[in-house]
This record gives C-alpha cells, sequence and structure tokens, in this order.
C-alpha cells in the first residue's frame, strides 16, 4: 500500500506479495466477500454448469460440448486414474474428474481476463482438496489394510536390514503423514503464486514504462515487459494445466497406494 | 506384487511413484533427524547436532528411498 | 514456523473463510459433477461401447447367416442335381425294364400262337388218323361184303375187283390224306 | 537513499534460490541422459532407472540443504 504514495520522484515498484495477495473486500464491510472467495464460487459454478451441460443429458453419439468435455474425461480416465487405480479407475473417476476440473479452472482464472487471479494461490482452497484427499488416504487405507496393518505396511517396508527399521520408520511416517500432503497442497499453492507474482511484473513493468512514465530511455524495457507477458501468459497456462494434471494424478496415486499395499 | 511378472505401465507407476516420494522422503528424514539434533542443541546448549542430524536425516532418507524404490 | 517471517499476511496460513468456502465448493462439485453426472456419462460410454461392438457382432453374424444360407442353397442345389440324375438313372432302368418285359411278352405271344398252331395241327391230324382209320375199316368191311357177295367165279374177276378197289382206294385215300 | 541497490526482505530466500539452480540443472541433466538411455539400451531399463534414481536422490538432496542452510549456518 507504500508503493502508490511514494515520494516525488515516482519511481518503479515491483509488486509485492501483500498487495497482490492481499485483497480488499469487493462490498465494503463484508470481510469475507473477496475476489477469490467469489472467484472460487463462480468457477464452482462454472465447473457444475459446463459438466451438466455436457453430461447431464448424454448421448451416444456426442456432439457440441459433450465432445469437448468427453475429452478431458477421457484423459483423467487414461492418464490419471487407470495408470494408477487400475481396475478401479472407475469408480474413483467422480473424484478425479471433479479435483481435475475444479483445479484447472481455479487455476485458469489466473490469466482469464478480468477474473485474472488463480483462486489456488490462495492455500485455502489446495489445502481443502489436499486435506480432503488426505482423509480420503487414511480412511481407505484403515479401511482396506487394517488399521495396524495399515501403518504397518507404510512404516516397514520389507526388504530392509532389521536394525535400520528404527532409524527409517520415523521418516517413513512424517513422509507419508505430513509431508506428503503437505507438498500435495503447496506445490499448487506455490506454482499460482509465482506464476501470478511473474505476470504481475511484467504486466506492471509495460504498463509502467508505456504508459505511467512513457521515456525514450524506458519505452524498450515496458515493450520488454508485454513480450514477456505474452509469453509468461502463454507459459502460466501450460503449468496452470500441468498442475490440475498433477494434483489429480497425486490425488490418484495417494487413492492407489491406501487400496493396495504395494512394495 | 511379485518382481518378476511386472508389467511396463506398472514400471511406470512405479517410477512415478519414487519420483514423487522421493523429495518428501528427503524432507522428512531432515525434520525428523534435524529437529532431534535440534533439540539436543537446546537441551545440551550446543550447535553441532542439528547440521549432524540434518545430514544425517539427508543420508538416512536417500538410503530408505534407494532401497525401497531401485529394484 | 519456517516462513513466518514475512511482511503482512502470511501466504501459508489459509483464512478461515476461504476454508469454508472451498470446502463448500468442493463438496458442491464432488456431489454434482462426481455423483450424479460422471455416472451419467459412464454409462454412457459403457453403452457406446457395448453400440460399437454390437455393430461389429450384429454384422457378423450377418455374414455368418448369408454363409449358412449360401451353403444351404448350394447343398440345396447339388442335392437336386443329385435328385435329377439319380431320377433319369431310374427312368432309364425303367424304360429298359418295360422293353424287356414287352419283348417277353411279345415273345410269349409267339410262343403261344405258335404252340396253339401245332396242337390244332395235332389235333387235325389225330382227327384225320381217326377218320382214316374208320373209313379204312369200313372200306376193309365193304371189301370183305363185296368179295364175299360177288362169289369169286373166276381169276379174272377177282383180280379185277381187287384193283378197282385199290384204286378206289388210292383215290379216296388221296383225297383224305390231302 | 545514498545506497544504489538494496535487497530488501529476506536474503535467505535469494540464497536458496541459487542454490536451487545446480540441483535443477542437475536433475534436468539427470533425467534427459537418463531417458535418452532408456531410449537407446531399453533393454538396461532396470539398471538405468536405478542410477537415474541415484542420482536423483542425491542431487535433491543438495537442494533440500539448500534449504536449510540459513538455519544452519544461523546456528553456527
Amino acid at each position: 500500500m507504500s508503493a502508490l504514495t511514494a515520494p516525488a520522484p515516482p519511481q518503479f515498484q515491483a509488486p509485492t506479495p501483500d498487495e497482490l495477495f492481499n485483497l480488499p473486500p469487493i462490498i465494503p464491510g463484508v470481510e469475507w466477500f473477496t475476489k477469490p472467495v467469489l472467484l472460487a464460487v463462480l468457477s464452482a459454478i462454472l465447473v457444475i454448469g459446463v459438466t451438466w451441460a455436457a453430461f447431464g443429458n448424454p448421448k451416444v453419439v456426442p456432439r457440441g460440448v459433450q465432445n469437448v468435455v468427453e475429452y478431458g474425461y477421457m484423459f483423467v480416465r487414461d492418464q490419471v486414474a487407470r495408470p494408477f487405480l487400475g481396475k478401479d479407475a472407475d469408480r474413483w473417476m467422480g473424484l478425479l474428474l471433479s479435483l481435475f476440473f475444479l483445479v484447472l479452472v481455479w487455476n485458469l482464472s489466473g490469466v482469464i481476463p478480468l477474473a485474472q487471479f488463480p483462486v489456488a494461490s490462495h492455500i485455502a482452497f489446495p489445502a481443502v482438496l489436499a486435506i480432503s484427499i488426505y482423509v480420503l488416504k487414511i480412511y481407505l487405507g484403515v479401511k482396506h489394510q487394517g488399521g495396524i496393518g495399515y501403518f504397518k505396511n507404510m512404516m516397514f517396508p520389507p526388504g530392509l536390514p532389521k536394525f535400520i527399521y528404527v532409524l527409517l520408520a520415523p521418516i517413513e511416517f512424517l513422509s507419508n503423514m505430513i509431508i506428503a500432503p503437505f507438498t500435495h497442497a503447496v506445490r499448487l499453492f506455490a506454482n499460482m503464486f509465482a506464476g501470478h507474482m511473474l505476470l504481475a511484473f511484467f504486466s506492471m513493468v509495460g504498463f509502467w514504462f508505456l504508459f505511467e512514465q512513457l521515456t525514450p530511455l524506458g519505452a524498450p524495457v515496458g515493450i520488454i515487459g508485454v513480450v514477456m507477458t505474452i509469453i509468461f501468459t502463454a507459459f502460466e497456462m501450460f503449468i496452470q494445466f500441468l498442475q490440475a494434471f498433477l494434483f489429480a494424478m497425486l490425488a490418484a496415486m495417494y487413492i492407489g497406494g491406501a487400496l493396495h499395499p504395494d512394495h | 506384487m511379485s518382481a518378476q511378472e511386472r508389467r511396463p505401465e506398472e514400471d511406470g507407476r512405479d517410477f512415478a511413484d519414487a519420483m514423487w516420494s522421493i523429495p518428501s522422503y528427503l524432507l522428512a528424514g531432515m525434520a525428523v533427524y534435524g529437529g532431534i539434533g535440534w533439540l539436543l542443541d537446546r537441551w545440551l546448549d550446543m550447535s553441532a547436532f542439528f547440521p549432524i542430524g540434518i545430514v544425517l536425516g539427508l543420508v538416512l532418507a536417500g538410503y530408505l528411498a534407494y532401497r525401497k524404490f531401485s529394484r | 514456523m519456517l516462513l513466518a517471517a514475512e511482511e503482512g499476511g502470511n501466504p501459508l496460513m489459509p483464512h478461515d473463510y476461504e476454508l469454508v468456502v472451498g470446502i463448500l465448493s468442493f463438496a458442491v462439485v464432488v456431489f454434482v459433477v462426481g455423483r450424479m453426472l460422471v455416472p451419467r456419462i459412464q454409462k454412457t460410454l459403457a453403452e457406446r461401447t457395448d453400440a460399437i461392438e454390437g455393430g461389429i457382432r450384429r454384422a457378423e453374424e450377418a455374414q455368418a447367416e448369408a454363409q449358412a444360407l449360401q451353403q444351404q442353397y448350394r447343398d440345396q442345389l447339388a442335392e437336386a442335381r443329385h435328385e435329377a440324375a439319380r431320377l433319369r438313372e431310374e427312368a432309364r432302368e425303367q424304360a429298359a425294364q418295360i422293353k424287356a418285359e414287352l419283348r417277353e411278352e411279345a415273345q410269349a405271344e409267339a410262343r403261344r400262337l405258335v404252340e396253339a398252331a401245332h396242337a390244332q395241327i395235332e389235333a387235325d391230324r389225330q382227327a384225320a388218323f381217326a377218320q382214316l382209320r374208320a373209313e379204312i375199316g369200313r372200306l376193309s368191311t365193304d371189301l370183305a361184303g363185296r368179295i364175299v357177295g360177288e362169289s369169286l367165279e373166276d381169276e379174272a374177276r377177282q383180280s379185277r375187283i381187287v384193283d378197282r378197289f385199290l384204286d378206289e382206294l388210292e383215290s379216296s385215300n388221296a383225297q383224305a390224306v390231302r | 537513499m545514498s545506497v544504489l541497490a538494496e535487497v530488501s526482505g529476506n536474503v535467505t530466500a535469494i540464497g536458496y534460490g541459487l542454490a536451487a539452480i545446480g540441483p535443477g540443472i542437475g536433475v534436468g541433466i539427470i533425467f534427459g541422459q537418463g531417458v535418452q538411455a532408456i531410449a537407446r539400451q531399453p533393454e538396461a531399463y532396470g539398471l538405468i532407472r536405478q542410477n537415474m534414481l541415484l542420482g536423483f536422490v542425491l542431487t535433491e538432496a543438495l537442494a533440500l540443504l539448500g534449504l536449510v542452510a540459513p538455519f544452519i549456518f544461523a546456528g553456527i
């Protein structure tokens, strides 16, 4: 906030995380109704609407929206569900497809004009998804492998010397129980956070040097900023898609690991 | 799952599994043994156990990941 | 703890209202998309797979049926040909049989006619023989009466009578034989 | 303001950023070469995979060591 009331010779100020991500409420006074909240709800409505338009009354011969969304379904089924869940894939497709579409739209809102804020860059949203998957993972693990069996399979992988289990079991436990869900959420959050910062930085460079303070020396810098903004927008779209895919893939991996104790 | 009859996609699945698990193992190893070292440091009023714990945790976690996933 | 020392609101600390909104929107999406819509599309996909596989199966069935029908026709044709050949053969056989029968019959008829003729001839001969015998007897008695009645006076007369008798006999005999 | 350039914020973040460059390149090289090796000799997949994992573990350990380096050096 202090950047806006800068001292007399106006200088370029790089955007700080605080001003980019601590947004004021849209309606003053309603503390909770901020831009990410609005976008999150809109994204959920959009996902439901598009999916309903496609799958509400599915035809054996697809046309229109159904074709497009079915392509997404095929992608999730063949790239995410089947490699990690095998024959259980169809049972979990509902969850994985919802996850994938929701995360994808939350991410893509970062490059959609007017929205231009990736919902997933507020950690609450990835955390909710990751915690849901975490709870589901533990529930499934205990249900399918038994309470003791689950932790035994997790903490004591076979094929290691006996004495070293004492040293390794805490690592396994911490890795599976705390680090994995944490990184699951933070990977998505951090990618969106950093991507949004990059985009904001380059677009601000372009805006500042071409519109606010147009000088012969600064103009090329501004042009570079605009070009980089375009390049990074394309790159961000790729990253956003990739992160949605990875999020769904990791969810499938955790579910698969809970269903079948391997190793 | 026996080691003899493995299909290619299962290999790929295991590999992806390993790729996503290894960083988390390393972090967990550092956290556990670094944390133990840090507590020892506080208790004994020293500063040597924390780095030792960090390195020990990394080595142990790396050993675990290597033994677990490379078969 | 590690990253707590950042300025302003820590981006790693979630806002509680955002958590609530996130949970709600995720739950609604999972319920609507995952529970209601995905089973529908799975059913449709299964139907599509079924339709494609069913189409292939139906085509195969139709082909098999056509082949079976063709085979059947071919079999029928072969059978018909066989039947025709058999009938022809039979007819030929029958014709030969009829011919043989007819010939047999004609031969029998001829034989019968010949036989009848022979019998007639024999009967005629018998009749003639019988008639001749009777005639000879009567003639003999006649002759004997004449000889006895004329009283055999002389030699010449006697021999004349015998000659005349033989002549008579000869002529009558020739008549009778003819 | 006599200083020409100043780094504001957390210096350790920059340190970690720098420390992450090396392992990043290393991981890229490991997987690039590993994939190439598998493409050239698919029959040696097991051995290549094992060595890829070992290299990945060691490189990643370096990256994570960079993450805690500030705390270590703050302690010493």
